[in-house]
């Protein structure tokens, strides 16, 4: 396979940033797309070039494959990566930049077909000796089959997209009426997200964790698993903060489900980076759900803990190289932690937060990363998806990589917009999480929602006084301002020196 | 000045006691003194240290009852409580809560993706009235009790801003 | 030893921030002080709390032990930590904090005095069976006699004063006429800087590498190195580029002049963390320099390949603690590389450059980090150091951490004064650099500031068009706002809708 | 329009062909025909995409002859080109190198902290006249010339700026 010189980044935010630096340290060119509500994007600044897709909605914009292609094929693309979200896991984008000679950084078509509907995949998985979790058995179209298969299992179930990823498309429901209001939904923002709308059912455990295996495969049929990622603390099934190592994987467990990872990927002839996600149960069985078939958001834990760059390895892949590492030669050093900072107030349930944002300090110093596309003077878009940066810390152990975040997150700072910050802080000095004591449903469990509340009034009130005194000082400067008026009916010399 | 901070029922009492120029200034907040040595303002925002503690001060467009404040990376919200800001809270709040009884409220910026009832509706507690898409999520907006619509204000494929209202009920 | 709660940081810029990041990390209360030229900088926002200490000059403020003990006193700080730089290697200053109760972090007075006195100390050095440099054999007071020495040595000779360091204070003199010249210049530049002069005189060496050993002792006299530093690239005697680990150490010299590092600083009878310096020639023989008695400028590629926090053990060993780890524990892994980022302008024989920051971009992302005071807005004072910020970059092996410095150097952007980043580009991507062809005078044998220009030549080229079309516009807008102008006479509206 | 850029002899023309409205512009520059949308201005600060590739231009405080920028993070020089523009600059240079030839300048700011020489001194070319300090470094400013000094024009303890006039020798 030929050399990739040029390569069109099919997304947006920070994964399109993430791709952007991966091309440059590899001499490769980088070309960006965006939508009319992205112009001022960091993906438009960074990249070598940059063209227009369309206008800001996603199904006129970043899911449009035949622009894509056509801007791919213009611009002299010789393939195209497609982050994570919006195309990267649609088989028909593969397919299509197959007919047309580009290399998509993916999975192949196939691959990604059976990957993406969780049905035939856990069939698959089966045969190939990969435990997998108990649930329903197919999608479910109708809503009175629904109601039915939900009535048998008992509630609470999932409601579950079957092309669905990334916390999306999934509902707990507690009773048919639920059921009845969050299919239409479901169904719909399916739709909307993915253009396909196929639900499934599965029961709903209780104290389980959400562990993944990063994988990566070369088209010699080479996989290795880069160690687990533990995923747990969630909240609306969707991912907040990931890590690696988890807690509970020691050197025996990590090398055997890894190893059951790699078979899941062989099973599907899996080609390029992926992730294998299970649920674990308090008695430390593994059961696999579902592989993810992209690069995930959460990759850079596993970069820091390897000292492996993925999206480099995607690329040297995707241009047929075989991996330039064994399976015993990784190894898993430190400890690294990631916050998902979402634009989305954790006081008012989540609610998404959108607009412009005027300033913004992001953290940096030792044992510090963060990927993001804030910028002072930038907008977060209410268009696309709610994260906007990742913070990444990391250190000798976990208290280590625990202590910088919680330093970490005072450092970063963004005005204009809520964020998920406030809840990140709360839980990185929570009890249960430094002993690691957590669970999928850790949010609900131990109330952190209300320590988060308490913990807001206790800064409240140790901000009080200073937050006084600039009103205080903000009092005089009027005054003094409104007096100098009076004198010279100058107001353009009004602005500083007054004191 | 009086100023009481939220979800805290204490006042606080605080003025500047005086102005020693060059940006050295002295403050009693709620009995306490503080030196403070301003470093840097323009109109809204303040640099300083107070007693021996940098602080950087932004305040944000307020309301009349209260401000807003960015302070060292965090917002916080600090009620008035000078006389007449208390009577004029009173007032909006009296009537505030008569009127927004009958309004349903949309508690996110959104766009409309569907509008599940008709003018003269009846509706129960917990029923949907429109469908927001926002960030990719897909979200109801409901009724905080039973009643009967009086107007829907929105219309599908209209993008709607947080506290806006949606709909009235009788 | 009781436990350390709150530290004076008797510093400022860069390393006074990297040391409030340890105590936060050990949740100890830090303390800043600062100068009237300081008052707005990132020291004084950052700590827990911030005290004056006086005017601008380094005299007057930072290097006042009366003032900065006096305030430790007050504030009931428990310890002081002195950077590097300043009062960092006054013995007077470690013996005064004694004196008062207060911890000193770093090593006692007399380890100091021997350490500082390089005389003294390669005396120490040569008994401990350290091999040394050739060099003079004395302080020498009085300039006849310099030029006797010199003129027996041969020229060209360096200059140094026994108490500098840093390269501070070190003159490379090629005839009897610029001896005499920068005699008094240099004499009167250490007693600015260290409040002593005493020169004495080193024969110039030719292609020789720099190479230091990262060591650190505890109360219990165990000492560790934690492997070395490459410190050729240099410029004016000054280090510009550190890595590690060095091109040309390999694993058993490695540990073999680390053990001779170690023996060095039980010699010294050595606390806390220190520098041996080392000259290394072609042949690879290894000639001991001197000790720095501090924190190293440099010190965290150090943290990156051998994942230890230096301040935090820093500070674990100034409370008697135990070092918690054996010399085989200590592992090198992977590669890192510092760029130092010097407020001077290279087109300009590195002409001192201060002023207003309007804005500036600090790089981040996978294998950056940034050790800086620098944020926009920020002002460069002209009264301290020109070291505005550390670049450090790192990756699975040197040249993944050099393409990732050429990228973290294209990212870092400063507005209003002049920078090294245009040397720093040139050297990351020349040849010889590239081959680990380096020695101290890389900069001149290379020609590096002809390649420099260059390369600065090329940039105009490249960006020519574009800023051409950023004046175009402002033509426009400027005949637009003329033209709005005679209109309605309203100037206030003009700022931007023109296109 | 006509410039030339820092280190190189080529002229370069530039016009704007026209400004098709809402941020599209069509240039020329060096008979190459740009499309230029533009996404962000102030009166000095442009941020656009030329062609397919994105800028940031600021324009810094430039003199008669030269444009000073700031783009995509380095600082470039662009000579103007008009007529006009020639000929002022013709006329500065000329009077500038005739009265520069006798002023010994400093080409870094600093304190004065040794002034080496008097006024009537008569001294060589290198011959030290004084001897500034900034960043903890003591630098010498020495004569180009052999010649007398007719006034020395700072202080010890003074500061100096950049490209400030220290000493005129005849």
């Amino acid at each position: 396979m030929p050399k990739i010189s040029s390569i069109l980044i099919a997304n947006r935010g920070e994964i399109a940033l993430r791709v952007i630096r991966a091309c440059k340290e590899l001499g490769i060119r980088s070309i960006s797309v965006y939508s009319d509500d992205d112009s001022r994007s960091i993906h438009v600044k960074r990249a070598d070039e940059t063209y227009r897709l369309g206008p800001p909605q996603a199904s006129e914009s970043y899911l449009r494959i035949d622009k894509i292609i056509e801007i791919a094929k213009s611009s002299g693309a010789d393939a195209i990566h497609p982050g994570y979200g919006f195309l990267s896991e649609n088989e028909g984008f593969s397919d299509e930049c197959k007919k047309n000679g580009i290399i998509f950084i993916g999975p192949t078509a196939r691959t990604m077909e059976l990957a993406g509907d969780k049905m035939k995949c856990k069939e698959i998985m089966k045969k190939a000796d990969v435990p997998i979790a108990p649930g329903s058995d197919g999608v479910v179209d109708d809503i009175e089959l629904a109601a039915e298969i939900a009535k048998e299992a008992g509630y609470p179930v999932m409601l579950k997209s079957a092309f669905g990823g990334g916390g999306r498309g999934i509902r707990l429901v507690n009773n048919e009426k639920e059921l009845r209001q969050e299919f239409e939904l479901a169904s719909n923002e399916s739709q909307a997200a993915f253009g396909k709308s196929a639900l499934f059912i599965e029961k709903y455990l209780t104290n389980i964790r959400h562990i993944e295996f990063q994988l990566i495969r070369d088209s010699s049929g080479n996989g290795r698993h880069l160690f687990e990622r533990e995923c747990s603390i969630q909240r609306r099934h969707q991912k907040l903060i990931e890590m690696s190592p988890s807690p509970v994987v020691n050197k025996e467990r990590r090398e055997k489900v890894g190893e059951i990872a790699v078979r899941a990927s062989t099973a599907l002839d899996y080609l390029n980076a992926g992730t294998a996600e299970f649920l674990a149960d308090a008695e430390g069985n593994f059961y696999f759900i579902e592989i993810n078939a992209r690069l995930q958001v959460e990759h850079p834990i596993t970069e820091i803990v390897t000292g492996k760059d993925l999206v480099k390895l995607q690329i040297h892949v995707a241009q047929g190289e075989e991996l330039p590492f064994k399976q015993q030669d990784l190894e898993l050093k430190g400890s690294a932690i990631e916050c998902r900072i979402n634009s989305e107030d954790p006081f008012y349930d989540f609610a998404p937060s959108v607009g412009y944002v005027p300033n913004c300090n992001l953290p940096y110093g030792p044992g510090v990363r963060v990927d993001t596309y804030l910028y002072p003077g930038c907008n977060v878009s209410g268009y696309y998806d709610s994260l906007i940066a990742k913070l990444i810390t990391y250190g000798g152990d976990f208290n280590e990589a625990r202590i910088r975040m919680k330093n970490a997150l005072s450092e970063f700072t963004i005005e204009g917009i809520n964020t998920t910050i406030p809840i990140h802080k709360t839980i990185i000095e929570e009890s249960n999480f430094i002993n690691g004591n957590i669970s999928t449903d850790y949010i609900d469990k131990f109330n952190i929602i209300e320590k988060m509340k308490h913990k807001r009034d206790q800064e409240y009130k140790d901000k009080a006084h200073a937050a006084i005194s600039g009103i205080l000082l903000q009092s005089e400067f009027v005054k003094k301002s409104y007096l100098a008026h009076r004198i010279n009916k100058n107001q353009e010399s009004m602005d500083g020196g007054f004191f | 000045m009086k100023f009481q901070i939220e979800g805290n029922n204490n006042k606080i009492d605080a003025e500047l006691i005086y102005n020693r120029g060059s940006g050295d200034l002295l403050f009693a907040i709620d009995d306490q003194k503080y030196n403070l040595k301003l470093l840097k303002s323009t109109s809204n925002e303040f640099e300083f240290i107070l007693g021996n503690t940098y602080h950087y001060v932004k305040i944000l467009p307020s309301t009349e009852t209260k401000y807003k404040i960015f302070i060292d990376g965090i917002v916080i919200e600090i009620k008035k409580h000078s006389k007449i800001t208390e009577i004029i809270e009173k007032t909006l709040k009296s009537k505030g809560i008569a009127s927004q009884a009958n309004n349903i409220t949309s508690q996110i910026p959104g766009r409309v993706v569907k509008v599940s009832v008709s003018n003269g509706d009846k509706i129960k507690e917990g029923d949907p009235i429109v469908v927001l898409e926002s960030m990719k999520m897909q979200i109801a907006i409901k009724s905080h009790k039973d009643g009967t619509i009086r107007i829907i204000k929105v219309k599908e494929g209209s993008t709607v801003s947080r506290n806006e209202i949606v709909a009235i009920i009788d």
